[in-house]
């Protein structure tokens, strides 16, 4: 009997110890038209705000509205007189037979059927974890930082775990920014500004600094969960 | 007294005057093991299928939700709480006579802890299935124990509740350890009498290969005196932090300082009553006559009526307290438990706990098994009302009137009320069928050794100083034995 | 020093007679290892046995165990400090019955260990003594004497002297 | 919470797939996907939501309103702050209306029942209207345009233009009806001395509830002026039975039934012959003598009414002395509903003399009295057509169904009041295929091409058209955002005011008291018909209005303010009668009036004279739809249609009815809940103090926060028991040995404080809770077993001590405790230590926080919170397809097995503190406004951090009045309670046998104060 409570225990371990082990990113699925992030925000130089124009203002970092692609893919498709039926493939005449060339077709169609692309999602919290997108930009932190090097992929993937772990450990100071972030986020920080801001009005603030000094951010679960 | 001046060569042991021999223990242990009978299979089955009823109750509530139980706010503890309680309760018996007997060397222990040991065992093994039924998501029930994961969190060790868990586990690990142990080289006697083939080799496997050397018994009883004495203060702190869950509270009627005595003495009365419920079926059954003598019954009788007073004494101060400190919310509330919606269920318990057992003041009474049996059953009744009348009254009428509101147990609840008896009784069951139910070494600690030369050691006398051949237990002085 | 693999099993129906063979083989100069199907301070006495150790494994196991209930409550409130109740993060009244508790599952547990490790249980590879006989379990005492098979009939002698119902030679 | 996370993914694809994803009702198989706008609508940012200004047409207030979207659906609406009738706020009707907007058993479309078939078939828009077109057109072909009839509601502005206009264009006639809407929206009584109450239900449904409601709170309310004197208006109820609003009275005055005029007469005349008066009207001389001296010490006193519940034959009578008191000689215009037309209406669809009927109006099947029998002349009408957006029993007897849009889904103006021109906008896309009544008859114009002055394509062109004179260009767009055109230029621009919208000449505050005309006024009794030997009182329902909102799930589940019934309905009778009748709480009683009888469940309590009965309207409907089915009973089946002599406004009052005990007695499972008690059983949780006590302490000054400076003994640490010095008061926190890691000294410590002189216990704060928290209804079951998810529950306890019966004496009901409860936030908080998994902890800032994700369901925080404010999932419970729609992005949805509680709307505190922090600064005080402190019409909650001394909270909490719920558990609440302020010495103010806060001052007698409570009964 012993020994089954020691083996029962060792297992509950191992699987506890399981659950800490490191995040596999994987394959990243297919979407239904093959848009290489590596082309436009690599190649082309476009501003991941260019698209995801909310990451600054809203929890939503935004999916783009199939108006501003064909804004670029269409001639003409912002003029009010422009009739989506008609609409055609801006560049390139030459290499019809591309690959890229047929994906940007697909783009076309549903613009002449005044449809929406059902983009796979890939980076999903669950409802009980609150994550404003704006709050973390305006801070000073680069999309790559979670998102990985997209600019690079043709196919994006998952690259965080965006386990709880995760997000503990950059609030708490433990993963590594890089330098120009770093600086920035202890200005801007919220959490850092209001502890200075209280030890500048004469509190004792120790229990922050003494616990974890180079905190970022709050930890307190209630500002994820609620 | 000294019995062996009158026949000197036949020895009696006090405790079992008709067992003569060694071997007859062995043979009678034997006869516990040996093929059952018809009632045997249907009382199994009949476990077994209330065990089928509690599981499919449960998945009720883990599919469709708590809401299948008849709690409620502010009753938010019922049924499942009360059972739990009742049957960490049931198990302090049985560590009692294994444990706290045996550091007080008191003879009677032996032919009986061993039962009382197993039903320890069980009970606790049945308690432990109620926090985990009654909590919300039991799915996420591994979040109370203390396991390392990447959310860096951790169990609140300054709730009551990861007590509970500390405890109860504790408890359980413990427990079952030192009932194996016990164990150990009766189930070598077994496998050197086992006859079936695979009897023999389970046997063997369990018995780890013990001879009954003398290296093994050296260490053996040492190591089984720490434990009893490592049991004994669990024991007493098990059902206190259980009482700390409600004392620790601000509930009016929880939080009271004479609650973990109060639960501790509560828990072996119900204890003693459930072991003496199962060893009066048995005595019957396989006629045990020989092993469990009108003293086993005379002093499980003291026990009971000592722990019937404490409590008695308990309910008596409890209401004391609650007139005399003038606390309006502690007033309300035991008004409310014997003239609220459940009054029946409060004069019940202080009917079957505090007055009924006195009756075994009498002789007669406790001498007549079906008395006593039926004594027994009552209290194991009238103690889990206790701890129902504890519960709910109390979080029923507390400080907010606006949430008076009483609580109606569902056939859901029912249902896991009768399972968890059966799963009970099913591995008590298992453990007559499978295990020596008697502690064969131990009983003939207490019987008096086979002798050549009862009066003396004349080969020894030169040896110098005679060991002194009594008819004695190893251990006992006189005094004890006469007692 | 560990014991001769060779010897004479002496069974004995009585106490006193195996207490008395034990003796007489001692004397003689054997070591002896003693069979009872429950434990006789006569036959302690007859072998002169120290103190059993078991009771060092107990006391390091407990006092480990409070130590290690300690540190897992104090160290797991601080890691992430969450004020309930308007209670001190480190409430020691709490702790300590986490400190008991554990102080009581690791005394147990090592005291266990204790008897394994000390009482060679579970046996596993060849047993102290050749011979066994299962009545041992029963009533019957049984007395081993680990001698070289040149001096079985010295041994054999004390042992129906001393009143051994049978004796059992080890001739392998 | 594998709901929630699906309901998220699914807010995404509807909101930015735009609604008409939402429509096809999107299935969560897409949850997976992220669907991107075809053209981004330049207002809408996904994930912050949008809002825009409209106004409220669940009732004729017309209160403006802010309406929140997320991704272009409606999730909350909240009042328009400065608008000149919500002034910001709601009512728990206003919170309901998103419901009533998402509600699943709406129409879908457009449908007809052919004859015989029964079953409706759907049409598209185009075929209906055509359809209707060609029988309009067949009736004015045979000349007999006159046999069309359309009964509207109380249109105003351009609705009643374009009704007008094209009925007069058709040759159609046209009826008003419109139930409860003929009281004046535009008193004004907030500096009135005196207010007496003729029936008229003003912080329920008469005239403009939320705007009354916030007159009263500044009129009744304890309060200190400029001067720092302590002022406190009265109130005297005037009726047969007490409703919510007389609950706030400070005097009852319950005349014999049909004699109440006289009592208005009475002060009219000038005191007169009190005795005389006293009996004839059976009111206690001393009550009454009360009354005329508080007239005599009143500088400015206001009178209202008559209410539907006094409104007989002789309303107009009543109406008069009113007048009289309010100074103004004539008689007030008469107006509203006339329902002598109506009947004559009925009369001729019953003689089939009716060819075609278009409804627009609030059920009359369910709402005219049984008397008229409109059901069955309805039936004799061949083509009959229902406006309504919901099946009800009108739409039921119809065979034209064409659903007009929510009041949120469509464009159209209202004039609550003279001077207030409203706008009504679409908040989002229709939810349905409905299409609004304007635009109907503009297209039926159109198809028959009749002329309408002003005509347009739309009825959003012909509502801009007829707007031009008042708001064009930028000033529209202006109004738009607004919600309408208000005070200064716009009053002179707008037209002048309905007929029957104001009966009563309103006095305005800076006029001064004009002359009283002298003389004694006429005035005759109301004659009560019918053999039974009680009076039958019916009266307007608070949470259903005339029945028009009760289907609404939310104000189904929120109890009754007054009896705290939930989803049923009853029929109140006095204790003495209840004796009489052998008739307990919940038992079934037969009540039959000449007109018809129904079954209904006794409530037993003294707020209803002995001599009559009362019921209350809204339930009882047949086929109005899920919820409602086979709830309570229609009281206006017991009614026979009579109408005020003069000018024909249906009587409600005047029927006698007989009652008969069915032997259907109340048990667990059948009959009626009373959710809570009726007394507070000792315990100190609701407290009063006297007006002298408090103006004298106050006068004394000083005041603290309650808990300050006090020293208590508790277990510290390791040391035994140690006086622990003041962590006794919400400001200090964290206290001594918390300090670790984010709990720094100086950090926000949020709390509240709840004045109780101002609570009405209207409960909009708790429907408002519910909308802001995503909770879900529980259903009638649920709710008997307790488990109703409320976070905030107004607790209703009449002011004796502890007996249930003293809750039966008359004068329990004088001083009526509203108590709104909900989590305290304690710093020492019983609930927290006890999670074995910290889902219950305190945040830095000083919440007491519920992390679901992390909640394993122990239910002990529940168990040991004190105030039992901790409510259980003990289900996961089902938001019905579309009421999802509803649900607050920023809140998650819980699971089964999860505690919850009150937040204090953190997740407003969290999108308030991101949105400082982007423009690097603190939280201003009072920028955080919790759902409940957002709705409340008397402005009874304070929102705001206790660690800044400067902030309103902390101003409020040190009155003399501020006291902590069950204070001597030490729990340390962070929310503090003001004292309700009565005018005679509380029967049990402080709780005499305990020490009171401030050295019980509030226990010294009080001289020259009516003492009514002291006065017996009838």
């Amino acid at each position: 009997m012993t020994r089954v409570h020691t083996i029962a225990g060792m297992a509950l371990l191992a699987l506890a110890a399981a659950s800490c082990n490191q995040y596999d990113p994987g394959e990243g699925p297919d979407q239904p038209i093959a848009f290489y992030h590596s082309v436009h925000a690599g190649t082309n130089q476009i501003q991941c705000m260019y698209c995801h124009y909310t990451a600054d203002r809203s929890v939503d970092a935004g999916i783009p509205s199939v108006s501003t692609c064909v804004g670029c893919h269409v001639p003409g498709s912002g003029a009010p007189s422009h009739v989506p039926a008609q609409a055609v493939l801006a560049f390139p005449t030459a290499q019809r037979d591309s690959v890229w060339h047929a994906e940007a077709q697909k783009l076309v169609d549903f613009w002449k059927r005044g449809e929406p692309i059902p983009w796979v999602r890939i980076h999903k919290l669950p409802e009980h974890a609150k994550f404003p997108h704006f709050v973390h930009v305006n801070v000073g932190l680069q999309c790559q930082t979670c998102h990985g090097p997209v600019q690079e992929m043709e196919k994006v993937n998952q690259q965080a775990s965006l386990r709880m772990g995760w997000c503990i450990e950059c609030h708490r100071g433990g993963t590594r920014l890089s330098a120009q972030e770093d600086s920035l986020v202890k200005q801007r920080s919220s959490f850092i500004r209001r502890v200075q801001a209280l030890r500048a009005a004469g509190n004792d603030v120790r229990g922050v600094t003494a616990t974890r000094p180079n905190q970022r951010a709050s930890t307190d679960c209630f500002v994820c969960h609620y | 007294m000294a019995t062996e001046t009158e026949t000197p060569t036949v020895v009696r042991s006090t405790f079992h005057p008709e067992v003569e021999r060694y071997e007859e223990v062995n043979r009678d242990a034997d006869r516990l093991l040996t093929k059952p009978g018809r009632g045997y299979t249907a009382l199994l089955a009949l476990t077994v299928s209330l065990v089928g009823l509690m599981v499919i109750a449960e998945l009720h509530n883990i599919v469709f939700g708590l809401g299948m139980s008849g709690l409620t706010n502010p009753v938010g503890w019922g049924v499942y709480i009360t059972t739990f309680v009742f049957w960490v309760g049931i198990g302090h018996a049985g560590t009692l006579i294994s444990a706290i007997l045996y550091l007080f060397r008191a003879p009677w222990r032996q032919s009986i802890y061993r039962f009382a040991e197993a039903m320890t065992v069980f009970a606790v093994l049945t308690a432990a299935l109620f926090p985990i039924i009654h909590i919300g998501r039991p799915w996420f029930f591994y979040w109370l124990l203390p396991l390392p994961s990447q959310r860096g969190l951790w169990p609140n060790f300054r709730s009551p509740l990861l007590w509970d868990v500390f405890a109860v586990t504790t408890y359980l690990t413990v427990s079952s350890v030192f009932f194996y142990i016990g164990l150990i080289p009766d189930i070598a006697a077994a496998r050197d009498s086992a006859t079936h083939p695979m009897r023999k080799k389970v046997y063997t496997i369990l018995a780890l290969g013990w001879k009954g050397t003398d290296r093994e018994w050296r260490h053996f009883t040492r190591a089984y005196l720490y434990l009893a004495a490592l049991a004994t203060p669990l024991v007493l702190s098990v059902h206190s932090v259980v009482s700390w869950d409600f004392a620790v509270s601000i509930v009016p009627g929880w939080h009271t300082t004479i609650f973990a005595p109060y639960f501790v003495a509560g828990a072996i009365l119900s204890g003693v009553a459930m072991v003496v419920t199962i060893m009066v079926p048995v005595h019957r059954i396989f006629n045990l006559g020989k092993y469990f003598t009108p003293v086993h019954y005379d002093r499980l009788a003291n026990l009971l009526i000592l722990t019937s007073c404490i409590v008695g004494y308990a309910y008596g101060m409890e209401y004391f307290m609650a007139w005399y400190s003038g606390e309006l919310y502690e007033r309300d509330v035991f008004w409310d438990r014997v003239t609220g919606e459940y009054w029946w269920a409060g004069w019940s318990m202080i009917t079957f706990n505090a007055i009924i057992p006195q009756f075994l003041w009498i002789k007669r009474v406790r001498r007549n098994l079906n008395a006593f049996f039926l004594i027994s059953v009552i209290v194991n009744i009238g103690m889990w009302w206790e701890r129902f009348v504890i519960i709910v009254p109390s979080l029923a009428h507390s400080y907010e009137p606006w949430k008076f509101l009483n609580y109606h147990l569902t056939w859901v609840e029912a249902s896991v009320l009768l399972g968890s008896f059966g799963w009970f009784f099913m591995w008590f069951l298992l453990f007559l069928r499978y295990l020596p139910g008697l502690s064969i070494a131990e009983i003939k600690e207490v019987l008096p050794p086979p002798l050549k030369h009862p009066e003396g050691h004349p080969a020894t006398v030169e040896e110098g100083s005679p060991t002194p051949v009594a008819t004695l237990p190893s251990g006992y002085t006189e005094r004890e034995v006469v007692v | 020093m560990s014991k001769l693999r060779t010897g004479v099993l002496g069974v004995f129906a009585y106490l006193d007679t195996a207490t008395d063979a034990i003796r007489r083989l001692k004397h003689a100069g054997y070591e002896v290892t003693v069979y009872s199907p429950t434990p006789r301070h006569e036959l302690e006495e007859a072998l002169e046995v120290p103190e059993s150790p078991v009771r060092i494994f107990t006391l390091v196991g407990a006092f480990t165990g409070t130590a290690a209930g300690t540190a897992l409550a104090t160290w797991t409130s601080i890691d992430w400090p969450l004020l309930v109740g308007g209670k001190e993060v480190v409430a020691l009244p709490a702790f300590s019955v986490i400190m008991f508790e554990v102080t009581i599952l690791l005394g147990a547990l090592s005291t266990v260990a204790g008897l394994f490790i000390l009482g060679r249980l579970p046996h596993i590879g060849p047993p102290e003594a050749p011979l066994y006989h299962p009545s041992f379990t029963a009533g019957n005492f049984g007395v081993f004497a680990h001698a070289p098979r040149d001096r079985y009939d010295q041994v054999q002698a004390i042992m129906t002297e001393a009143g051994s119902e049978e004796v059992l030679l080890d001739h392998r | 919470m594998a709901d929630g996370m699906k309901r998220r993914d699914f807010l995404k694809v509807v909101g930015a797939g735009g609604v008409g994803v939402a429509a096809a009702g999107c299935s969560t198989g897409q949850a997976d996907k992220l669907i991107p706008y075809v053209i981004q609508p330049e207002e809408i940012v996904p994930g912050v939501p949008t809002w825009y200004a409209t106004t409220c047409r669940e009732c004729p207030a017309g209160c403006g309103l802010m309406v929140e979207t997320h991704e272009g659906r409606a999730t909350k609406v909240e009042g328009t702050p400065d608008h000149p009738v919500s002034h910001g706020h709601t009512c728990a009707r206003g919170q309901a209306s998103v419901q009533g907007l998402y509600h699943p058993d709406r129409h879908r479309g457009p449908s007809v029942v052919e004859e015989g078939v029964g079953v409706p078939r759907n049409l598209s828009w185009s075929g209906v209207e055509t359809d209707l077109a060609r029988r309009i057109q067949g009736f004015r072909q045979a000349g007999r345009a006159g046999e069309i009839v359309f009964i509207t509601g109380g249109y105003t502005g351009t609705m009643d233009r374009l009704a007008r206009d094209f009925t007069a264009a058709v040759g159609a006639r046209r009826v008003e009806y419109a139930p409860l809407e003929d009281a004046p929206r535009d008193l004004d009584f907030a500096d009135a001395d005196l207010l007496i109450s003729f029936g008229a239900d003003f912080l329920e449904t008469w005239g403009s509830p939320v705007d009354y409601a916030h007159q009263f709170a500044r009129m009744h309310a304890y309060r200190r002026d400029a001067g720092g004197a302590a002022r406190r208006g009265r109130f005297v109820w005037v009726g047969p039975h007490r409703p919510l609003t007389g609950l706030s009275a400070d005097l009852w005055i319950a005349p014999r039934p049909g004699t109440e005029g006289r009592i208005a007469a009475l002060l009219a005349g000038g005191g007169g012959d009190a005795a005389a008066v006293a009996q004839a009207t059976g009111v206690p001389p001393q009550k009454l003598q009360t009354l005329v001296e508080w007239y005599g010490q009143s500088a400015r006193r206001v009178a209202l009414g008559p209410g539907a519940a006094l409104s007989g034959t002789n309303a107009t009578a009543v109406r008069q002395a009113v007048a009289r008191i309010n100074g103004a000689g004539a008689a007030p215009a008469a107006g509203g509903t006339d329902l002598r037309a109506l009947r004559q209406v009925i009369e001729e669809m019953r003689a089939g003399r009716v060819g075609m009927v278009f409804i627009d109006a609030p059920d009359p099947a369910h709402t005219l009295p049984g008397g008229m029998r409109f059901v069955e002349a309805l039936k004799r009408v061949p083509v009959r057509v229902s406006f309504s957006p919901f099946p009800d029993e009108t739409s039921r007897h119809c065979n034209y169904l064409l659903p007009d849009h929510h009041f949120l889904e469509k464009w159209d103006d209202y004039e609550p009041r003279p001077g207030v021109s409203a706008l009504v906008q679409p908040v989002m896309r229709p939810v349905f295929n409905t299409r609004q009544v304007g635009d109907v008859l503009l297209a039926l114009a159109r198809q028959l091409g009749v002329a309408l002055p002003g005509a347009a394509d739309s009825y959003y062109d012909y509502l801009r058209a007829g707007w031009a004179g008042r708001a064009s260009g930028t000033a529209w767009r202006e109004a738009v955002k607004r919600g309408g055109v208000w005070g200064g230029a716009a009053v002179a621009a707008a037209p002048p005011p309905v007929q029957g919208d104001t009966t009563t000449a309103a006095t305005t505050p800076a006029a001064p008291q004009p002359p009283r005309p002298a003389g004694p006024v006429a005035y005759q009794d109301l004659s009560f018909a019918g053999e039974g030997e009680f009076h039958l009182v019916v009266y307007p329902s608070y949470r259903f209005f005339d029945g028009r909102t009760a289907n609404r799930p939310w104000l189904l589940e929120l109890p009754d303010p007054v009896t705290k019934v939930p989803w049923d309905a009853w029929v109140e009778i006095h204790p003495e009668a209840a004796r009489r009748l052998e008739v307990e709480q919940g038992d079934e009683l037969e009540v039959t009036s000449r007109h018809g009888s129904l079954r209904l469940r006794a409530y037993v309590w003294p707020g209803v004279r002995p001599d009559t009965v009362a019921i209350q309207m809204g339930l009882g409907h047949e086929g109005f739809g899920q919820w409602t089915e086979g709830r309570g009973a229609n009281p206006m089946r017991l009614l026979g249609g009579d109408s005020d002599a003069a000018t024909g406004a249906p009587a409600y009052f005047g029927e006698k009815v007989a009652l008969r005990r069915t032997g259907e007695t109340n048990t667990r499972w059948t009959g009626i809940f009373e959710q809570g008690v009726r007394v507070q059983h000792d315990r100190r949780l609701a407290q009063a103090v006297s007006l002298a006590a408090i103006t004298r302490a106050d006068a004394a000054g000083g005041g603290r926060i309650p808990g300050q400076d006090q020293e208590i003994e508790q277990l510290h640490g390791g040391g035994g028991f140690a006086p622990v010095p003041t962590h006794t008061d919400p400001t200090a926190f964290p206290a001594e040995g918390g300090k670790f890691g984010e709990y720094i000294d100086g950090e926000v410590r949020w709390g509240m404080a709840v004045d109780l002189a101002r609570c009405i216990g209207c409960a909009a704060c708790t429907v408002a809770c519910y909308a802001e928290n995503n909770i879900p209804v529980v259903g009638p079951s649920e709710v008997k077993r307790g488990r109703d998810l409320s976070w905030l529950r107004i607790e209703r306890y009449f002011g004796v001590t502890r007996e249930e019966d003293e809750a039966l004496r008359e004068e329990a009901t004088d001083d009526v405790r509203f108590l709104p409860m909900l989590c305290q936030h304690c710093s020492n908080a019983p609930c927290e230590p006890v999670c074995p998994v910290y889902a219950a902890y305190h945040t830095p800032d000083g919440l007491n926080a519920q992390v679901y994700n992390r909640c394993v369901g122990t239910r002990y925080c529940a168990n040991n919170c004190p105030w039992k404010v901790r409510v259980f999932n003990w289900f996961t419970y089902k938001f019905a397809e579309p009421l999802n729609w509803q649900l607050n992005p920023d809140v998650t949805v819980r699971e089964k097995g999860v505690m919850e509680k009150c937040t204090f709307c953190v997740q407003r505190i969290h999108e308030r503190e991101r949105g400082a922090a982007q423009e690097g600064r603190l939280l201003r005080d009072g920028e955080v406004v919790p759902a409940c402190v957002q709705a409340c019409p008397t402005e009874g909650f304070v929102f705001g951090n206790f660690s800044d001394p400067a902030s309103a909270l902390s101003r409020v909490a040190a009155s003399h009045r501020g006291y902590r719920t069950l204070d001597e558990i030490n729990a340390q609440p962070a929310i503090v309670y003001l004292k309700k302020v009565t005018l005679h010495e509380p029967a049990n103010g402080g709780h005499g046998e305990r020490p009171a806060p401030f050295g019980g001052d509030e226990h010294t007698p009080q001289g020259g104060v009516a003492q009514p409570a002291q006065q017996g009964g009838h």
